[in-house]
């Protein structure tokens, strides 16, 4: 019954992306992270606010999100805060880059298509390029958030 | 007789279909579409009579300065000013608010004096005076919104006051919907000598303007919200005014006389439109002036408040609905901004694009309106001479299967 | 194969008559005509996915943004910028350089600083920068023009010297035709380190240009005079100097967060085009470069040589003959202007009118270097990809029969 | 064997203005005017220099003009000088309105179009729109000194 475009509704909001939109993990305020930012697109208004908590050997302890926004900016920031936990920061940003290849539509290897796991559901946001930036967005903003602790 | 139905068949781009489905423009507060004799003016003037203008003594030329000058008194006559004199072309109606606060409010404010806007400034009518304010010292201040999107002028006489040297507002809010007061607020302006702005941006295409009356001394208005291209936009300048205004930008076109180290200006109107014109828009934008003449502003009007009506009463069945300013129709423009239970406008958005209807969602360039009410985005439908019930049926049936799309993962979980 | 007359069918007007005669068209440098393919890129886009840019969800907003980002792309691959970034859309190459005059200039320059140009300046290049130095306290230098309309570069290094923070200079003059030495005025300028500005409204749309090669910070040019609709123009600013340029206009999309007192700035070069920009006339201008790209630049700079060594050559016949400018058609674009024994430029171009002709009459915007060839006003022919050796004998007999009518009243009396 | 395009010009180009153009009448300079203006035209670069000298009666008693500029401008300048000896200051006036209703194509009274005399002959730039600015300079010109005389 579907035509291609309810095709492709159905692939961007999948069930698994409105249930981390529904019910976002990780939400609790992590104070002591050593990496924070604020991320912010100004054009639907999404806010994405994330701590990156990393243990003695450079291993991500925990993730911490709160913000507002789009079911995709919103559900990307949920399962970042997943994907994230036991990840090294050079694996973080191995992850954050092949990601942006994923929506960009460029080359990603099998494996790190299989180390993005749930993020890949976030694929479906491929045929709607405005929405890429909402997708996105706490991925840059936890590029920032490595960025600036290590400034600090 | 004004008949959507049949207006509509002057517009090529409806027959449009997206994704396999007709085109559902709603989105006509950020852009009309236009008329296939608005598009016509263009490509006639491309292929008969395309010249630079002013000083050429070719035939083209002659014809061209002719019908662009012609363009200017169309528009003067539109928005019954006394003279085409009046008429500035620029870009875009940011572009003519941009060329008062360089050439007037720079030039003319001091430390200490004030300038009121509203809070439901476009970013348009309130960044150029940031800027303003920050450069000369003077203050911003702002008339608040009340209830249901209207200004709150309770304290207008405190707000306006003799420090105010400009007071510069929205006369249809873009985001709001909201009419404002322009008369009284111009009046409360006038008492203190302060100059009165109007950004028409979303009145003028939109209900009938007549300058004289709203004793304004400029109105900034854009043509592409009227049925006319992109790259032209209109400052109208009371003829008292005009004298006073600096030249802006400088160059070709608004000189009298150039010497190595200096220039005297051209006279007005063409001291303000310095380098080579958007000679075809502003042609275009006659032939846009003309269409709408011939259906009839009040006409305009009169649909517009229908169109609008049913939309309230058709998004009113919906109970996730939270529909933003003004309750009644006749105190709106013909457009409706709201939100959809936990559905985001982009999401809104979204779904209903799949439908084939085009909204807005975002700030709408109204941001700190939209942090008053505590909302980072909002949807918004607008309307148009070419929108009909059935588009507003279109608009309520794809609101109500984005409910039902979103209510879905919380009906089966994950 | 380059061939006018090949050319000469996409360019719809060009079949147009004046007074029953064929149009030739010599007014090029003043604007130039438009080939079908421009104009359908206009309807097309008025006709199928007109929309505002940037902020739409719906697919029509998609596709506008998507057009306008493809056309700065091409813009900056047909200038061989090395970003997107760097290109800027204005109106016209007037306010490319008043943008420059007013986020850079008025806000860096002090007492005793210098800006350099030449005597041949187009008033576009001329009169912003008197503004700024009035503004600022800044001196403006000149480097004079000598013989044949060259510059005369003997004294460049006075000229331009410690004190000089900006350099800004025409590539090639729209009245005598002269190709300036950019890379000797570039060098110059960088020794000092000033900023070093081109006027390309010239060069841009008649020869290869690379900015990466010509090195400058600014180019500034206007997409109607090389194949575009009018209103469309461009300043190109080199990727190091982008973030010290303040912000323009202000408004809508150039914006990132806007509070009632303060805003935040958009991402370049959104930051610099202030309100709904000119969607229409940017993707044109994208079709009229790739239509310059399938001629290829060299070959239209080649015919251009062509051109005005063929003009050169029949003007001389007339020995009443007075051209202006570099003698030999190498060192020049592709435009003659001169002075016709004792009939006055006006007159000349009243009567060439008349036999179809289109050239222009008066000062070119370029009125202190006719000062300083004490002359009030000049005749120019200007050329294009389209024009054919016929136009030019149809020029050259124009304007003997032009002398012989104006011959007339000193046979006969009165 | 003319078409119409040929006839206009010769209508503008007239015998009688080309003369005036090549042997402009009344080009001494008059110091002691009590009326003098420097009219000029940025597009063409028409220049026009009048004094009108007035009688104790208020009558013109000459007039002298210098310019340079085109055919139309100077020739025009020149008829003036001529046409307005001997006319009151209000008669000066008078014929300057019916010369500018002359040209756009306005009501003239037969009367006024023999009080316009040789002048009349302009009337063939009516058709040439761009043209009238050269030929009404003159006038304009004359309309200023006489403003500035009364102030003066
Ligand atoms: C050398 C030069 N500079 C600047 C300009 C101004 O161009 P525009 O009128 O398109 O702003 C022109 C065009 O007349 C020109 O020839
Ligand atoms: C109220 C209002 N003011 C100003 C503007 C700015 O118009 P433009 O983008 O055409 O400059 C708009 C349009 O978005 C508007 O709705």
């Amino acid at each position: 019954m579907h035509g291609p475009i309810e095709q492709e509704l159905d692939e961007l909001y999948r069930e698994l992306i409105l249930d981390h939109y529904r019910r976002p993990r990780n939400t609790d305020l992590l104070p002591d992270a050593q990496h924070k930012a604020e991320g912010f697109n100004p054009f639907c208004g999404d806010q994405v606010n994330l701590q990156v908590m990393v243990d003695a050997g450079g291993t991500i302890e925990a993730v911490g999100h709160q913000g507002k926004g789009c079911s995709i900016s919103q559900a990307s920031a949920s399962m970042l805060t997943e994907i994230l936990k036991g990840k090294s920061l050079e694996e973080a940003r191995a992850t954050s880059d092949a990601f942006r290849r994923l929506l960009r539509g460029e080359e990603v290897e099998e494996s790190e298509l299989n180390a993005l796991g749930d993020v890949g559901a976030l694929q479906g946001v491929r045929r709607f390029p405005i929405r890429i930036k909402c997708a996105l967005l706490p991925w840059t903003t936890m590029e920032e958030a490595l960025e600036q602790g290590k400034q600090g | 007789m004004f008949d959507p139905k049949e207006i509509r068949k002057d517009f090529p781009i409806l027959d449009r279909q997206v994704y396999g489905k007709p085109l559902v423009y709603l989105d006509n507060a950020a852009t009309s579409q236009k008329p296939r004799q608005v598009i016509e003016a263009l490509t006639d003037y491309y292929q008969r009579y395309n010249s630079n203008v002013h000083r050429g003594v070719h035939a083209l030329s002659v014809e061209a300065t002719d019908r662009y000058e012609e363009a200017r008194q169309k528009v003067a006559d539109f928005i019954h000013a006394p003279a085409a004199e009046s008429i500035i072309f620029t870009r875009n109606t940011t572009e003519a608010i941009n060329l008062v606060a360089y050439s007037w409010a720079l030039k003319n404010l001091h430390p200490d004096d004030e300038i009121v806007l509203t809070e439901m400034e476009h970013h348009s009518n309130l960044v150029p005076w940031q800027m303003v304010a920050q450069q000369t010292g003077a203050r911003l201040c702002f008339i608040p919104v009340g209830e249901h999107g209207a200004l709150d002028i309770s304290s207008l006489d405190t707000i306006i006051n003799r420090r105010t040297r400009l007071v510069s507002i929205v006369s249809v809010s873009n985001f709001l919907g909201t009419i404002n007061p322009v008369e009284t607020i111009r009046d409360r302006a006038r008492q203190v000598g302060a100059l009165f702005m109007v950004d028409g941006a979303q009145s003028v295409p939109h209900m009938p303007t007549d300058v004289v009356e709203m004793d304004c001394d400029f109105l900034a208005f854009s043509g592409h919200k009227m049925l006319a291209p992109t790259g032209i936009g209109v400052l109208y300048v009371k003829p008292s005014v005009l004298e006073t205004l600096e030249p802006f930008l400088r160059g070709g076109e608004m000189i009298r006389e150039v010497w190595l180290d200096h220039a005297t200006w051209n006279d007005i109107p063409a001291r303000f439109e310095a380098g080579t014109p958007d000679i075809a828009d502003a042609i275009a934008l006659g032939a846009a002036v003309d269409y709408l003449q011939t259906l009839g502003m009040e006409n305009v009007r009169k649909h517009e408040i229908e169109s609008t009506a049913y939309a309230l009463e058709r998004l009113r069945e919906i109970e996730e609905m939270d529909i933003l300013g003004p309750t009644d129709a006749e105190s709106r423009g013909g457009l409706v901004a709201f939100t959809l239970g936990d559905v985001h406008p982009h999401d809104v958005g979204t779904l209903l694009d799949s439908d084939g209807i085009a909204i807005r969602a975002g700030h709408h360039c109204v941001m700190p309106m939209h942090r008053k009410l505590e909302l980072a985005a909002s949807s918004r439908a607008s309307f148009y001479v070419y929108n009909t019930r059935e588009d507003i049926d279109a608009l309520a049936s794809g609101l109500k299967k984005a409910l039902d799309y979103f209510a879905r993962s919380n009906r089966t979980g994950a």
